[in-house]
């Protein structure tokens, strides 16, 4: 169905739903290297406490999270797994991107082993600029993001994704292709949607360049 | 209906409204929530690496022994609460009979724990 | 809570001087012979030691019967300049012809490649760090792993990152990069590409230097 | 290795008892997979297990998910500019990570840091180890269920971070250590700020243990679980409080001779003779206890006087090679410094703790149950930066 | 005493005993959320919990559900789809049938079951059996082993729960829950009757084995091995999203509450007060007077809190127990226990 998605829901109760959104972002606890502890300090410490902001720091599961937090360096190696790991967060996601190593690679940037940003691998709404950022920046960046889903127009959010994972995934159930994609009929038609990508620029917190 | 069956019957109730209110909940949020599948995301989650074998794979659950022993202290345990609640009516003899028979389900449970099978491995 | 526990209140045996580190060397050379190449000590500090290619084994057996049975660390080094230079020289400056001469260091060598491990007497508070050669075309010396277990994780390193084989070792995986991974990162030809792309600017710095007090250097702030 | 087959016997043993029972159970193992990405591996650290029920029965570590390339990296950069990367090799003691590394550029170049550097290096360096330790003792009620311990841990490593900070302009990665000394004296006020502190910790110490290690869940999750032996642990190499939790008493802080300290102040080497969970638990715990202690005495000694000496504005290092390692909040952490008289190293060989004690986990893991697995692993204590670097 | 209910005709009766039953289980749940699961454990930890949604976060649970309500539900694609959709019911239906033999007042009850007792401990691991449905559907090792978890904790606490219950009836004379609130409001200890007798005081080794039952019952720490957040990710629940998570998640503290409300009947007294303040008589109900049914509730309410208070206490204290731990806690302690205090309980019973 998707009522949400379709845009078919009258404006007060979009807004109402985008404000429980914005209000309740479990964010899934996922740490990879230095940021992650001041992401854990920024979860964990009774001075920062985003639970304040209604950020429910419980889900060790990616099924059950609406935002993650990239924390660190993502290198090639892990670069599969991080990105299985954003697929399998359900819709409606968001991901923050924490640190100089995820937004580019930071100190690592000649490294033969890292990946150069986390956005070649996963949309990101926020940038957290910092060597490890301080814990209030995070915060920044989730208020931030909250201010960012409360104006969303979730309508736009998924027009021009990508269509084919999703229609694949369909033909799959369809019997019209087979597990590893080879079409079994040509009665598949792609691109439903001609509109452009309508996903918003992501913010960095700050301003100024993502290092 | 006798009140007796009411009874039951409020029960029947009470399951249908917990389906209705979780089947209308869940029809709701269907109605109203995104579905964007992918591979991705129909593949069971393991730490974010392919999953080895299939998630059914053949283990050992050693439990059935306490399985066995819960089915028969179970079935005892069913024996002892008509026995409580009209002890007054049997008296000491009652008290006797049902304390050799206490005394026989902790010989059976000290049986079972002398032979190692009380040992979760 | 603290009864089942010892400490050790009596202060370390007095820290050894040459003299042990020079027995240390004679009594290997006592056990392996000539395998041992060459040694080389550090008054009251440190001593290496190079042995043959073939001698790795027997030194390392040689050392755990000697009294060295913590093992700290196994890798391996590559002596020749990198071809690629650092990528932090000036780049407007003219470039220098690279440097090719390959010059091993302390207890010298014959090879580009070499191999180094380190172990430890805990007894007598001394280490010893012990080089071998590694043939250049044929880079393969004994494992050390059924010698001392831990050297199996830093031989699967040193085999990932140097191209160098371990004969006798269980499972020389990589263990770091993806397996599809190719090249050994810390041999000198290694390429960052990163770098090739886009030059470091190097030590040329673009802000102006404060002057600077030398004897002023610490002595203002809090001092207790 | 006779020793190393001691839990083996003790699974075998075991099975046989039970085989009497699942004579008729012929059952193929579960491969699973802990890591990359999960709750108990703080960070990316994969652990593939083979396991007969709840049982473990073959267990191998797969590292390199954080691999960096640091000792590629420290070629290409000079030496000032590699302690900015060393410092996240161990990520929550960064402080300590710089220090052996300067020392051995120190050492090549023959020079030694002021008196008044080398006690605020200590300083610095134990604040560093209380601030590492101080998270694991939260961290370690986590892995088991226990949610509270881990914010207590926050909020008093905070004041830990501010002294850090207050010092070195850091929170995390300071990047204070020069060669030849620091970049800044101690700001005005910092040392009567850090004996208030150092009071704290003692206090968060106390809590942990009464809340902590005085549970008896706790105390059977620990007892017995994962024993070490000492000279397995010698054959692996494992360092700091894991090796002291197996009885070898050994601290690189006491018995070697480094322009640090250590020398100057009244503290004790913890040892523990069981090996087990709990040993390497609560010897940390005690070593935070012997790091406040180092702090406290080391305030009132602070000589006066410069905090850095004279060194040449670009730094070339004379060829030569060096190795110095220090008693890093995980064990020992030493870098082996070749230099060719560039302004940057030519070859870093960093050997980082964790490597070393991660290396001794398909041993340790052999026939415990999965909840154990946790536990060894939290006691054991790795940083993801220090294996993989 | 008027029987007004009998007054409104058969379906009238049963639409507000179901709309009752529905805001004895649901607005437990959403206050245990809130106090304990948000503002209580943030208090603990010296921290605020939420404070944005609403003044103090009031807001905060309705936002949960309205996000919930636009999350996508997943399932894999190998799991056993229709059993696996199935399970979050199940573990609800458990907590609405156990919900029916709760007395609240003299007359505030949905059913008033002779043997309350027996269907309150045979509904009650029913939750149980949708935990391990949900493990073993989801096609998931971490869920699998979770919910074999799930099962080998109700075989080794339904026991010492049931056992433990025993007591009470022997003392009480009765498996009716009204004539358990009625045996301990009417009697009294040792001749002295101001209290009523509780039976937390006589039958406290039942009690304390009754409050752990419940606690590994419930999967809350340190009994919460098929759920461990730190060995397997998040247990049964591994895999589930979108508003079946939350059912999950409602169910968990709805149960909480469910049990809280029968062992404060069970041994607290439940909704009654001490009959003797009042001259009431123990032996006909109808001497009670009717304010009870709207007093009832809220008594029963209170120590339902305060009992679930002391699960999540617990819960955010402790560490967790291994699963074979648990067994030996059970199988060697527990159940001897209980079994010895039976017995010991009937003889005194007889003897006095």
């Amino acid at each position: 169905m998707g009522l949400v998605d379709k845009g078919r829901l009258p404006a007060p109760l979009t807004k109402l739903f985008n404000m429980s959104r914005s209000y309740s972002l479990w964010v899934y606890q996922w740490g990879l290297a230095c940021c992650a502890i001041e992401m854990g300090a920024a979860f964990g410490s009774p001075r920062y406490d985003v639970m304040r902001l209604g950020v429910i720091p419980l889900p060790a599961s990616p099924r059950q999270a609406d935002f993650v937090c990239v924390s660190g360096t993502v290198t090639d190696k892990m670069a599969p797994a991080v990105k299985r790991l954003w697929e399998q967060m359900p819709e409606p996601k968001y991901a923050i991107s924490m640190g100089s190593c995820a937004n580019c690679g930071g100190p690592y940037w000649d490294s033969y082993s890292v990946t150069k940003g986390v956005d070649q691998i996963l949309p990101v709404d926020i940038y957290v600029p910092g060597c490890p950022p301080r814990p209030e920046a995070l915060l920044e960046g989730i208020v931030l993001l909250q201010q960012r889903i409360k104006n969303e127009d979730m309508a736009a959010k998924w027009r021009g994704d990508e269509f084919t994972t999703l229609q694949r995934t369909r033909a799959v159930e369809a019997g019209e292709v087979d597990r590893d994609g080879e079409l079994i009929a040509e009665t598949h038609s792609i691109s439903e949607d001609p509109t452009p990508d309508a996903r918003p620029e992501p913010i960095v917190v700050g301003g100024g360049p993502i290092e | 209906m006798s009140l007796f069956l009411r009874d039951y019957l409020t029960v029947v109730w009470f399951g249908i409204a917990a389906l209705a209110i979780g089947g209308l909940l869940l029809g709701l949020a269907a109605l109203i929530r995104p579905s964007k599948p992918s591979y991705d995301k129909a593949i069971a989650y393991e730490s974010g690496v392919d999953p080895v074998g299939l998630g059914w794979s053949q283990s050992q659950i050693r439990y059935y022994v306490f399985a066995l022993l819960f089915v028969v202290f179970d079935v005892e345990a069913v024996f002892l609460f008509p026995w409580a609640a009209s002890m007054e009516r049997y008296g000491a003899f009652g008290l006797i009979a049902m304390l050799a028979f206490i005394v026989l389900l902790l010989d059976g449970l000290v049986y079972a724990w002398k032979r190692g099978l009380l040992r979760w491995v | 809570m603290s009864d089942d526990t010892t400490t050790t209140e009596d202060a370390p045996a007095a820290l050894p001087g040459d003299g042990l580190r020079e027995g240390i060397v004679d009594d290997l050379r006592a056990r392996i012979g000539d395998a041992l190449v060459d040694s080389h000590i550090a008054p009251n500090d440190d001593v290496w030691v190079r042995v043959t290619t073939a001698g790795w084994r027997p030194a390392g057996e040689a050392l755990k019967a000697a009294g060295f049975t913590y093992f700290c660390f196994l890798s391996g080094i590559d002596w020749m300049p990198s071809p690629y230079g650092k990528g932090e020289d000036d780049p407007d400056a003219e470039p220098v012809e690279p440097d090719t001469e390959i010059r091993q260091g302390v207890t010298g060598g014959e090879t580009r490649l070499q191999v180094f491990a380190r172990v430890t007497d805990l007894e007598r508070h001394v280490g010893i760090t012990i080089k071998a050669d590694v043939d250049d075309d044929a880079p393969v010396v004994d494992s050390w792993s059924s010698l001392y277990a831990g050297a199996n994780w830093h031989e699967r390193e040193c085999h990932e990152m140097f191209g160098i084989g371990f004969n006798g070792h269980p499972d020389l995986r990589n263990m770091y990069l993806p397996t599809e991974f190719e090249g050994y990162p810390l041999r000198k030809d290694f390429p960052l590409l990163a770098r090739m792309v886009k030059p470091w600017p190097g030590i040329v710095d673009v802000e102006p230097m404060p002057a600077q007090d030398d004897e002023d250097a610490g002595a203002e702030g809090d001092s207790s | 290795m006779s020793l190393t087959d001691r839990q083996q016997l003790s699974y075998i043993a075991s099975q046989a008892a039970d085989a009497r029972l699942n004579v008729e159970l012929e059952t193929e193992g579960m491969t699973l997979n802990i890591g990359p990405q999960h709750p108990a591996t703080h960070g990316t650290l994969r652990i593939i297990c083979r396991l007969d029920g709840e049982q473990v029965i073959w267990a191998e570590p797969s590292a390199g998910y954080m691999h960096r390339g640091y000792e590629k990296l420290t070629e290409v950069r000079t030496f000032p500019q590699v302690t900015t990367l060393v410092n996240r090799i161990d990520w929550l003691g960064s402080f300590a990570n710089e220090v052996p590394f300067i020392l051995a550029a120190e050492k090549l170049m023959e020079i030694e840091a002021p008196p008044r550097a080398q006690v605020i290096r200590t300083i610095l360096f134990e604040l560093s180890r209380i601030a590492n330790v101080s998270l694991f003792l939260g961290d370690l009620g986590v892995q088991m269920g226990a949610v509270t311990p881990v914010f207590l841990a926050f909020r008093d490593r905070e004041y830990v971070l501010n002294l850090i900070e207050g010092a070195t302009g850091g929170r995390f990665h300071p990047n204070f250590d020069r060669i030849g000394g620091l970049k800044d004296d101690l700001p005005k006020g910092w040392i009567d700020e850090t004996r208030q502190v150092v009071k704290k910790l003692m206090q968060f110490c106390d809590t942990i243990e009464d809340l902590l290690f005085g549970n008896e869940i706790f105390q059977s999750r620990m007892r017995g679980i994962g024993v070490i032996p000492a000279d397995i642990a010698k054959d692996y190499g494992l360092s700091g409080p894991n090796l002291r939790a197996s009885g070898v008493d050994w601290d690189l802080r006491r018995d070697q001779d480094l322009p640090l300290a250590w020398d100057k102040v009244d503290w004790k080497v913890w040892t523990h003779p069981d090996g087990d969970s709990w040993a390497r638990c609560w010897i940390r715990l005690q070593e935070t206890r012997e790091a406040c202690k180092i702090v406290e005495q080391l305030l009132d000694q602070i000589p006066a006087g410069p905090v850095m000496t004279k060194v040449p504005r670009i730094i070339k290092v004379p060829a030569g090679e060096a190795w110095v390692s220090t008693e890093n909040p995980l064990g020992e952490m030493g870098y082996y410094v070749v230099s060719k008289g560039d302004l940057g190293p030519f070859r870093v060989k960093i050997r980082s703790a964790s490597f070393n004690n991660i290396s001794i986990v398909p041993w340790v893991l052999k026939g415990v149950y999965v909840p154990d697995v946790i536990t060894i692993l939290a006691s054991l204590y790795f940083i993801l930066g220090d294996i993989d670097r | 005493m008027v029987h007004f209910a009998l007054e409104i005709p058969y379906w009238g009766q049963s639409l507000l005993r179901v709309v009752g039953g529905l805001v004895a289980v649901l607005l437990p749940a959403g206050g245990i959320v809130y106090i304990f699961l948000f503002k209580m454990m943030s208090f603990m930890q010296s921290r605020l919990g939420p404070m944005e949604a609403g003044p103090y976060g009031s807001m905060q649970l309705l936002a949960e559900v309205g996000k919930w309500m636009q999350k996508e539900d997943l399932a894999p694609e190998r799991a056993d789809k229709a059993i696996y959709k199935m399970a979050p019911l199940i573990v609800l239906l458990s907590t609405f049938l156990l919900i029916v033999v709760v007395p609240f007042g003299p007359d505030a009850y949905f059913t008033n079951f002779e043997t309350g007792v027996f269907y309150a401990m045979a509904v009650g691991s029913v939750s149980v059996l949708g935990i391990l449905v949900a493990g073993w559907a989801s096609a998931n090792k971490y869920s699998l082993l979770g919910g074999l978890r799930a099962a080998g904790q109700l075989i080794a606490y339904e026991l010492p729960m049931v056992l433990a219950t025993l007591g009470v009836v022997i003392q009480a004379g009765s498996m009716n829950l009204n004539q358990i609130v009625v045996a301990q409001n009417d009697g009294e200890i040792f001749g002295f009757g101001g209290l009523g007798n509780p039976f937390i005081i006589t039958q406290f080794v039942g009690f304390m084995i009754f409050m752990i039952a419940v606690q590994a019952e419930l999967t809350q720490v340190p009994f919460d091995m098929p759920i461990a957040e730190s060995e397997l990710v998040s247990g049964y629940m591994t895999e589930y999203s979108g508003f079946r998570f939350l059912i999950f998640f409602i169910a968990e503290f709805a149960t909480a509450g469910v049990f809280a409300f029968i062992a404060s009947v069970l041994f607290l007294g439940g909704w009654g007060i001490p009959f003797d303040w009042f001259g009431w008589d123990g032996s006909n109900l109808d001497t009670v007077d009717n304010w009870m049914n709207v007093v009832g509730p809220i008594i029963m309410a209170t120590k339902m809190f305060a009992l679930v208070g002391v699960i999540m206490w617990v819960r955010f204290s402790y560490p967790r127990f291994r699963e074979d731990q648990l067994q030996t806690f059970a199988w060697k302690f527990l159940i001897p226990l209980a079994l010895l205090n039976t017995a010991v309980t009937a003889v005194l019973k007889v003897a006095f």
